[in-house]
């Protein structure tokens, strides 16, 4: 049988989706011990139980002088930040976006402007993103909405542009006006298309949120993972990245329930 | 009353002429079936009509004014395909023209009205024979039941002048039968005039009531830009079908 | 003109801790409310950045060496007064080589240090101790935040750079100490700085950060000063143990009049030397500078060196006076 | 007539495509004059005048130390590592993503492990990285491939997916075997759809080079960028961050162009 | 030789039973039409000749050999849509067969040899009526020519079984008529057992040796897990048409 054809059973399966996985920690594990038996003290590849320890101070003991759990603060402060800039750069790639996908005008005005601004690099301009905002959770939350608002305004426009036009005429022969093929066509059609967007989103988004934790900030996972990288404390920095891509793997998985539950019609629509 | 006159209507695409001096007049209540080798500008004429697009030169009047320069709720229109939205339900697509024309703000209709245009858009459904499907999306239903769906989404706004462009072209020879008959049935019982495009002489027959013929008369390939199609015959059906007179 | 509200940022750095520390235990809103004014202070996890806004007009002062405020605030045309002189560096910067213990080993390698930091600066010192220059060496710029990962990897042989990467560092069994800050004492200043313009129009708010410093000076070196050091460990990612083996190759100036007799001291003038005719080698005086001397600097006892017409940098003691003779 | 239907002229609708840069200019001007005119020396928004000079400087002057234009060196630099490294990225891309489109065994597994590795942050990894690679160019392109290739992979076998079924069914009642089902049938239709792809990493390719280059390096456009931040140097920072924006621009269109001319089917067959 | 023996064969699919005891002889050369309502299994009784699924109980035998349980290129397809590579021009779908049968490798015939292919596919395509569209992709060809090429495209490997899914239920009536022409055509001078299915009767009865009806006897909503369709009729056409003996 053509290896194309063969599909393995339900058992196979999943000892084959652990197995890289387990991979990877046994080769972890083996360097692990290697450096740590050439040197008890080494830091790059702590063994497992270290890395337990510090995530266990970090997690369950309140610092002595603040009463805050280290670990929660940081993934609290994290979190909100990374909410709060999705969240507006979803708002904006939904307003531009169908405003240039849907207004001949709009389109002229900012199409063009939208897609050279997609590709500065965000990180260089911060000093002046610091000046113009200060220091406080705004110029980090307008990191974010900047590296991440221009790609997903691009998307956008590009999937109305992707509507039928017919659609479109046929809400006119309705009696539709533009704000209302806006409200009724355009946009219900879009929001599960924005979910796709915001999905390719959360991979930018948390390195923005880490490089701007990481110039000014006084608590957050990037924050943390900056300070204490001077001291090439990996026992906490590896579990602080596995917990990142945790989240960011729970918060992908989340969007794509959302988009099955609350749009059902678009599965078909899109496979069609 | 909704009377079409076409008067020596031209049109160029880029530096193509696609159709040339076209003039006819039609009746109101009448049901022109358009036909003609592809490519030779039926799309184009009807897009005219819709008001998508203008006519380079000559002019096109409804009932003796010039037609509006965009699409409105007047004439009504079923696409070959993507003639519904996906993201409705069938109840929601037939009800969306009324919604649209009582909710200039929302576009969406609450309450008791709602009541009122559900129970109009259901009869509408049950009319195309779609009744028990009015909570599936688009994309749950077969080609035809999407066309069906089209024609009552568009006869819920009650159009004076319905366009169609091949509405029945892609489905299987049992369901167009059916659909057919359906058409008929509907130019029959409601206000108007339809302009139907087609590529299948035998439905042109079975449907119109009178045919427009258009034609390239030269088509080698140095005339092609520099002459576009023309009338080539207007043939009306004997004996004459009059709408509500009929009994199919 | 006058104004109610100021802002300081500062950065984590063993010599600037106390400033988070005050700011947590209540000394900078105790100062600040004792001349009405307020005064916000703020963390930077990213010290250039902290340059950076306090030299675009964010800050009215910053925690910054001597060497910085130099090439980035004064030759940018902001003029800065230096407030207080918290510490210097003293064995905090070092030159450290895999598995060679002499200085002059270092001839043909790749360096890796912060470029245009105190770091190339202390190259450069280091370098002139044993006749050599930096033509002598390659200088490649790595990151601080990466530096301890970079020297366990084999291509890096050589790095200049602060603590705490220093101790960081020299837990490898090969890595050496070949040169360090204490060999140049005094050369390498934490300093308070800020606007002069603002000092000048608002001298209580340079009292405050004195009153604040020198409080919690105190407080370190009191009863609770295991606990202020502890808290102050922690903010800077390190234990009591990590923190206070920084504190010990820093020359904290406990006593304000410490800091008063160091900033008079001739010392002082000669380092800004050293100082200027190496930003000026870099080209870090400015595009226009012709010589050294483009930027004056003016020190403790309004001596000036450079061009008198464009003083862009000022040590001011008398705030510190104050504070030592208790008058805050 | 409805705005939705209004279409600019030609004229209006350059005029309409000049104003946002020519307002963004303005803006920058004024600000940066009001700066100048508070502090002659201010480093923040330094006229164009001194950016002209700034890159003059750069670009044409040789650099008295090593004889090199800096400008042109930095380049140069960066365009290498960034080609090299997005051609690594798309080479896997391809490999493994058909590899998972195409073979149910692969797809087991591989495709959930690079889903969750597509979700860490690699900047955070960095110190391991250095370790295993060193510091030179090897491990400044390998951020980069980390930090594309997944998202290309997941991106490229869910591109093969939406082949429809019956293409594979067809291709062995040709007597295809899976290799040649991958060769002929799979690997050249994603070819032009692996151009979208590496079109979509452009943003971030660009992010990680900045950022390797900012980490260990003597040449580079983000190494000079943030060589300069030290001392505040805007008026270099602003012309390189223009500049970077101006080549992802055009390698951008670039792939497009080649998109268009290499594969002219595929226009028509995206679009039905 | 290519007799198909079908024995047997249930097809359950989940929990719901698809297929019921289906049970037919074929001789060599017959041409099959499937006919039966919507969903009744006649598309998913194909996918088992075709080998892309199994039965779930008895058997079917190619020339009294069980069915290889992959497709293979004794038995070619054709189906409704995505029957051509959208990437390769017309002539290069039709070489495509050839060119996999002699390099396992590449897949790609280079040089003389290419030329000759070249020349039978071009003798295949003008067969088909595409000679003039031989370097046209897909994409740039109408409904019906896709069809045609797949048609083409599917006999370049000489298949012994032609399989055939409503192959012509998107096309419009006028093109329809010519392909089923092609097609009697093929099945009459290539040495193929065709078997087509089809949603149109008059089709079946213009081109079938023999046609079969699927039917679900018990089609009520709660019996329609636990019953399959069966085998509802087996109607041989009078007069016997016979492969290769038949003038059209
Ligand atoms: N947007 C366009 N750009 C360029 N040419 C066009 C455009 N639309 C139509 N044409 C040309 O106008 C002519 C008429 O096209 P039209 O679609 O109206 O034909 P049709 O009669 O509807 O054909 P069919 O029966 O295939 O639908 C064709 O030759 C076509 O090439
Ligand atoms: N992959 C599948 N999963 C679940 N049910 C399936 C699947 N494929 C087919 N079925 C079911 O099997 C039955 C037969 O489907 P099939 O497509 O074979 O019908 P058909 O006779 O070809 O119909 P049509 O004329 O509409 O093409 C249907 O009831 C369908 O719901
Ligand atoms: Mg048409
Ligand atoms: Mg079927």
């Amino acid at each position: 049988m053509r290896l194309l054809n063969r599909k393995p059973t339900r058992g196979q399966e999943l000892a084959l989706i652990a197995l890289p996985f387990l991979l990877t920690a046994a080769v972890y594990l083996v360097f692990s011990a290697l450096r740590l038996a050439d040197n008890p003290n080494d830091k790059l590849l702590p063994s497992p139980a270290a890395m337990v320890e510090a995530v266990r101070t970090l997690a369950f003991h309140a610092d002595p002088r603040t009463g805050a759990y280290i670990f929660w603060v940081d993934t609290f402060a994290s979190l909100q930040r990374l909410f709060v800039a999705l969240g507006l750069a979803t708002g904006l790639a939904l307003v531009i976006g169908l405003a240039i996908g849907v207004l001949p005008v709009m389109r002229a005005l900012l199409h063009d402007f939208v897609a050279v601004v997609s590709m500065a690099p965000p990180l260089a301009l911060l000093p002046i993103l610091f000046i113009a905002l200060g220091l406080g959770e705004a110029s980090k939350i307008a990191l974010i909405v900047i590296g991440c608002a221009p790609v997903m305004i691009r998307d956008l426009a590009l999937r109305v542009d992707e509507l039928p036009r017919e659609q479109f005429l046929k809400a006119q022969t309705l009696g539709a006006s533009t704000w209302q093929i806006v409200l009724r066509v355009a946009l219900p059609q879009m929001l599960p298309r924005l979910i796709d967007s915001l999905r390719l989103s959360l991979g930018p988004a948390w390195l923005f949120l880490i490089a701007a934790e990481a110039i000014a900030s006084d608590s957050g996972l990037g924050y943390r993972i900056f300070l204490v990288r001077r001291y090439l404390a990996m026992d906490t920095i590896l579990p602080y990245v596995a917990w990142i891509t945790l989240l960011a793997f729970v918060s992908d998985a989340a969007l794509r329930f959302v988009q099955a539950r609350a749009f059902p019609w678009f599965a078909a629509a899109r496979a069609s | 009353m909704s009377a079409i006159k076409v008067e020596k209507v031209w049109k160029e695409i880029g530096d193509q002429i696609v159709l040339e001096n076209i003039s006819f007049e039609l009746a109101s209540r009448e049901f022109l079936m358009l036909v003609g080798p592809s490519g030779c500008g039926k799309t184009t004429f009807l897009r005219m009509l819709l008001g998508e697009t203008a006519p380079t030169r000559g002019r096109i009047l409804l009932d003796g004014e010039p037609l509006p320069a965009e699409p409105d709720s007047r004439r009504g229109i079923v696409f070959q395909r993507y003639s519904v939205f996906p993201h409705l339900t069938a109840l929601g697509n037939v009800m969306l023209g009324a919604e649209l024309r009582e909710a200039p703000l929302l576009g969406k209709i609450f309450g008791a009205r709602r009541k009122v245009l559900q129970e109009e858009a259901r009869a509408l459904l049950a009319e195309v024979g779609l009744d028990h499907a009015e909570n599936k999306y688009p994309a749950e239903m077969s080609g035809g039941m999407q066309q069906r769906l089209a024609l009552a989404q568009a006869l819920m706004r009650r159009p004076k002048v319905l366009l169609l462009d091949e509405p029945f072209g892609a489905l299987d020879p049992g369901i167009r039968g059916d659909i057919q008959a359906l058409m008929q049935k509907i130019w029959n019982e409601s206000p108007l005039t339809v302009v139907m495009v087609t590529h299948d002489l035998s439905e042109a027959f079975r449907l119109g009531t009178r045919i427009l013929a258009f034609e390239r008369r030269r088509d080698r390939p140095e005339e092609k830009t520099r002459y576009g199609a023309t009338l080539a015959q207007d043939i009306p059906i004997w004996p004459r079908r009059i709408a509500g007179a009929l009994k199919i | 003109e006058p104004k109610k509200s100021f802002k300081v940022a500062w950065s984590i750095y063993v010599g600037w801790m106390p400033w988070g520390y005050a700011a947590d235990a209540g000394i900078v809103k105790k100062w600040a409310d004792k001349y009405g004014i307020a005064i916000e202070v703020k963390q930077f996890n990213d010290y250039v950045e902290s340059i950076n806004q306090y030299t675009a007009g964010a800050y009215d002062a910053v925690t910054i060496t001597n060497m910085d405020t130099l090439s980035t605030p004064s030759a940018g045309g902001v003029d800065s007064t230096a407030v207080i002189v918290g510490d210097f560096s003293n064995g905090n910067d070092a030159v450290i080589l895999k598995g060679k213990d002499k200085l002059a080993a270092i001839k043909g390698q790749k360096v890796n240090l912060v470029e245009f930091s105190v770091s190339h600066y202390l190259l450069a010192r280091a370098l002139e101790s044993v006749k050599m220059s930096e033509k002598d060496v390659k200088v490649v710029n790595t990151s601080d935040a990466d530096m301890a990962a970079a020297y366990k990897t084999s291509d890096v042989t050589a790095v200049v750079t602060w603590n705490p990467i220093v101790s960081e560092v020299l837990g490898d069994k090969d890595a050496k100490k070949v040169f360090d800050s204490s060999q140049i004492p005094g050369e390498i200043m934490d300093l308070m700085v800020a606007n002069t313009q603002v000092v000048k129009d608002n001298p209580n708010f340079a009292k405050a950060l004195a009153g604040i410093w020198y409080e919690t000076m105190d407080k370190m070196a009191g009863a609770d000063g295991k606990a202020a050091k502890e808290a102050m460990a922690k903010a800077s990612g390190t234990d009591l143990a990590g923190f206070e083996s920084q504190l010990a190759s820093t020359k904290l100036f406990a006593k304000p009049a410490d800091a008063v007799a160091f900033a008079e001291s001739k010392d002082v003038g000669a380092t800004m030397n050293h100082v200027r005719s190496f930003l000026f080698d870099k080209a870090l005086l400015g595009k226009d500078a012709k010589s050294a001397d483009a930027v004056g600097i003016e020190l403790a006892d309004k001596k000036v060196l450079g061009d008198a017409k464009n003083v862009k940098f000022r040590f001011d003691a008398s705030f510190m006076k104050l504070a030592a003779q208790g008058k805050l």
